[in-house]
């Protein structure tokens, strides 16, 4: 059993791997996102307090989610990385990070279009909102020190680390809105009718289904990259290369 | 007992030292040689254990250094190109504190008695600063008067100083062998040490075109 | 163990006072971000009652990043950086008396400060009590915080907005924590439950954060 | 003379902004400071409005004060500042093009951002102007003021502290007339005092600032 | 030609460089030499006006250089302990502001030229903080390549130069005194100059005790 995790955590026999998974999850996330928008956008009746505007919550929530759960698999990764000095793990974080951060700002962009109708402006200073701020942030200052380091193997060990501090970080933000008077609650838009509630749930589930996948097959494509461009001293990248007749990266 | 086997080190584009392997035994130099950018001082450091190498290992006394770290580093001496003092300090506060990292618990007379010998008599409260490059360098020298380390792992040690200076340093380096201590040594200059310990490595200059 | 602590204290403060105008600075930036505030809202006492413990902890916090830069990076200049991480010493503890000195020479004079600050936004004696008490415990925080943006920016350009970008989001939490209590103070309510999440934080902090120090210098000497 | 000052301008720019995300971290640098004070202070729209200039006031003495050891301090430990000072051109005139390379870093993109930021905090559109305007003419003058402490305070003890005490303080007065000016605007009161005020000290900077940095370079390289 | 008479210098309470005076005419190389701590890297940034003498003058052309500076650092060269090159700039990149600075006027194709030569070839692009110590130092050397300067004051210049590198070294010094031009120079090493144009002075050693 071990074996076979050791075979896979070589870039070398990771990277077909990847390949071959890729559709795995990326056809999914496409059918799963078409399913749910039309429902959400379409098929759903609108909300009586809100009317149209409610609908942008099926991007908002699952973006929010996938914003910090994503930063959370960066940091197992970098663990998962330092502790058995594997080098594809460490590749697996830094792939994370921009599909992250681009969760991370979709959730800010559709809460601040949402805001418009809804507060009437489209920023407040609230803690929720704020924070979510700050965790763009955090992505930010993640890509930007690995962006900083020339050195490869010196980049993703020391924003591996900046990863595992921060994810102490989350939960922490997360919840410290918890102890703050917060302008944002969920509770004020819940419809207050129970089968509209629990058909706007399951649309909302198969979002952050759809969100899930999408976001590993991004991270598996990008990854591949990353592999190319890090061993491209490799002589199995050289056969590859000669072998496909493709140059890459 | 130093063993290094099959290092390999890339740094920016380049490949370095090519599985390079040496065993250094009690009572010799290994003169590092090669033209500048050859690797000399990329091997210091990956010996020193301030550098990962890409692939290969350092044993001391039989053992990896990495699963031995703060023996090893008990037992070794390093002096790069940076002399690790600090100019804010003036040389016998310089001294007290290499004394304390390299656990060498000297006494206070044993410092002053390493600045005498190394020729800063008259300096040692002085700021490191305002010393000239050489005395400075000599200030970072003094470790070696202090140390017990087994193992001197020295980059270009002969650098700044003056005539009498290399010679004072070359007789340290000949009375540690003497006590079966090992060195690492790299340096361009023609250094007086006597043939019989001393062995040589050249590395190769690959250049990049 | 406690020798080595003890020596890099004593060397680290040793420093600090003989650079008195990084140590001036950081108070210097302090105050005048606290006066700047009365001056732009106008003498209302209640609004600047309100306005006075936040602005107070993020000077102080603003403050802290200002000598973050400082910390290693003299060190790692002169190459004596190289020589603690090849001590026989854990490196972590040698790392741990360098950030006590820093909180020493660049929190502590902020905590010691802030009494005349608070007393300037017009904070009654209890509320300013419990602004000290929180900056007591808040500001070593930072100062862990700080070091290991500080370690692992060694080196690289972007300097001190860098570290500043990497460092201030994870102030966020004790930022909040620390102005909320005088606040909640100030209104009455129980502050027990802010003041044991910052006393953890502080206690994780002070257990974590040198291991994670010392592996970003290593990381950064290569 | 125009090409010395043309290369230094370019070579300062090139060091700065290595990559795009050199440029992109100053402006979030600016935005991250910003949003630190609505977490302490707490969301009262009121409240943030009238502490909006200061806060984004705050953030350019910050952007400025965090550059500006590395302004010189890199040069002088590298050697490169030796030959700034021998060489054939005059040393002011390079001191001149290197602090418009550290406002174009650190102070430009304070000024470009800061509508944004005062949308945020909820000015409207003229203060938000206004804040702009006190903006462009502050910032050069902190670069300016702000290189003399660096030069004198360069690889100096004790005067050095002194003397930049000195200047320090001379921050003051840009920051409260600064900041000043978007509150009067917004209480309907006159604010050319205020402008020709920052103005003057701007002209006066930039004729006297440069001849004192280049004499406390020379004082501080021996 | 450089005349320096009466020169004294104190650094922190020692007299340095007792009323020194010398003459160096075109064509010729004045070797200071002193063991560390003399006030060799004192009398070259002295004479570079980069630190003032407590008392004594250097003339330049028969004119003191204080009042016409910037006529005077337009035909000197100065390359001291510190290369002054930016380890953030690639090595081409420095060389171009070297270029600007030195007023020398060259174009690309001398630059890159330049670089070959001083074996740098296929390093234009690399940050000179990715150098080696000796490929960083030789990236300061180039601008004797570029420059037309008529003095040159080198403080230590073959410190961390391979063998290779030295005798370029010496012979760019040599074709620079064939040209008619000035040198000032210490260095502890012993070099391959021919006897002829070279002439020594000794700084004494003054300790303080
Ligand atoms: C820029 C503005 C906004 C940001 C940054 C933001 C951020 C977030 C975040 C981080 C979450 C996840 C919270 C959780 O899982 O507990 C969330 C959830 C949510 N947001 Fe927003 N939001 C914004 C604006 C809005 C607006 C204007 C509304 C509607 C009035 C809204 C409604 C919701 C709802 C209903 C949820 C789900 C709450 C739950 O499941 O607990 N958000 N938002
Ligand atoms: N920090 C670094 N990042 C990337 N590459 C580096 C770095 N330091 C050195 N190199 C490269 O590694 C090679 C070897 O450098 P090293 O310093 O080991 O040479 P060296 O043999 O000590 O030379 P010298 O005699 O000049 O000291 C050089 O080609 C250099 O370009
Ligand atoms: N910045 C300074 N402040 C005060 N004194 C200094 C300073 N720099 C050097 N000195 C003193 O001046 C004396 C001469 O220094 P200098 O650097 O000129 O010596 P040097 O001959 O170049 O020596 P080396 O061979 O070591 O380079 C030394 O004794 C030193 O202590
Ligand atoms: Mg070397
Ligand atoms: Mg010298």
């Amino acid at each position: 059993m071990n074996i076979n995790w050791f075979k896979y955590a070589s870039p070398a026999s990771f990277y077909p791997l990847a390949g071959k998974m890729i559709p795995w999850f990326a056809i999914p996330a496409g059918i799963l996102a078409f399913i749910g928008l039309v429902m959400g956008l379409f098929v759903l009746p609108p909300d009586f307090k809100q009317g149209e505007s409610y609908r942008i919550i099926f991007i908002h929530v699952p973006a929010a989610w996938m914003s910090m759960v994503i930063y959370l698999a960066m940091a197992f990764w970098a663990i998962v990385g330092m502790v058995w000095n594997s080098r594809l793990s460490a590749m697996m974080a830094i792939a994370l990070a921009p599909t992250g951060a681009m969760f991370c700002f979709l959730a800010l962009w559709t809460g601040a279009l949402w805001g418009k109708p809804t507060w009437g402006t489209y920023w407040v200073w609230d803690a929720r909102l704020t924070t979510q701020l700050i965790l763009l942030f955090m992505y930010l200052g993640y890509m930007a020190l690995h962006a900083a380091i020339e050195d490869p193997r010196r980049a993703a060990r020391a924003s591996g680390l900046l990863a595992i501090v921060g994810a102490f970080n989350v939960p922490i933000i997360y919840f410290s809105v918890q102890w703050w008077n917060t302008l944002h609650q969920g509770a004020s838009i819940t419809p207050n009718k129970s089968e509209m509630a629990a058909s706007m749930a399951s649309v909302m589930l198969i979002m952050a289904v759809a969100a899930w996948l999408y976001a590993i097959a991004v991270a598996l494509k990008r990854v591949r990259c990353e592999i190319l461009d890090r061993e491209r001293h490799a002589s199995w990248v050289a056969e590859l290369v000669t072998k496909t007749g493709q140059v890459h990266g | 007992m130093l063993q290094v086997s099959g290092l390999f080190c890339e740094r920016g584009d380049r490949q370095l030292l090519n599985g390079l392997g040496f065993t250094l035994e009690p009572g010799k130099l290994l003169h590092v040689r090669g033209a500048n950018g050859a690797g000399k001082t990329s091997l210091l450091r990956i010996v020193a254990g301030l550098l990962l190498p890409t692939a290969g290992e350092v044993c001391w006394r039989g053992k990896p250094v990495k699963q031995q770290r703060e023996e090893y580093h008990g037992e070794l001496l390093y002096l790069g190109h940076l002399d690790g003092v600090k100019g804010d300090l003036s040389s016998i506060e310089n001294l007290r504190i290499d004394n304390e990292l390299l656990g060498a618990n000297a006494d206070e007379a044993t410092l002053v008695a390493a600045l005498e010998k190394i020729g800063l008599r008259g300096f040692e409260d002085i700021f490191a600063k305002q010393l000239s490059q050489g005395q400075h360098r000599r200030v970072g020298l003094c470790r070696l008067l202090m140390s017990q380390a087994k193992l001197w792992v020295l980059d270009e040690p002969f650098n700044a100083l003056d005539v009498k200076a290399v010679k004072l340093l070359a007789s340290l380096i000949e009375a540690h062998l003497e006590r079966g201590g090992m060195t690492l040594l790299t340096t361009h200059q023609d250094v007086p040490l006597s043939g019989a310990r001393v062995s040589e490595i050249t590395l190769g200059q690959t250049g990049r075109r | 163990m406690t020798v080595i602590f003890r020596t890099i204290l004593v060397r680290e403060l040793t420093l600090g006072l003989r650079r008195k105008a990084d140590m001036l600075m950081t108070l210097f930036f302090c105050v005048i971000v606290a006066s700047m505030f009365p001056l732009a809202v106008g003498p209302e006492t209640e609004l600047l009652r309100t306005m006075g413990p936040g602005i107070i902890w993020v000077a102080a916090l603003l403050a802290s990043l200002l000598s973050l830069e400082r910390l290693f990076g003299g060190d790692y200049a002169d190459g004596t950086l190289e020589q603690m991480v090849i001590s026989s010493h854990p490196l972590a503890m040698i790392v741990f008396a360098k950030v006590v000195a820093h909180w020493l020479l660049a929190g502590l004079p902020l905590v010691l400060i802030s009494p005349l600050l608070a007393l300037q936004y017009g904070l009654d004696g209890d509320e300013g009590l419990i602004l000290v008490a929180t900056l007591l415990i808040g500001t070593p925080i930072l100062s862990l915080l700080g070091a290991v943006g500080a370690a692992l920016t060694l080196g690289l350009r972007g300097g001190g907005v860098l570290i500043s970008l990497l460092v201030l989001p994870l102030f966020v939490p004790v930022l909040i924590f620390g102005s909320a209590a005088v606040d909640d103070a100030a209104a009455g309510l129980s502050i027990e439950g802010h003041f044991s999440l910052l006393g953890a934080m502080l206690i994780a902090a002070l257990i974590l954060t040198p291991w994670a120090i010392a592996s970003a210098l290593r990381i950064s000497i290569e």
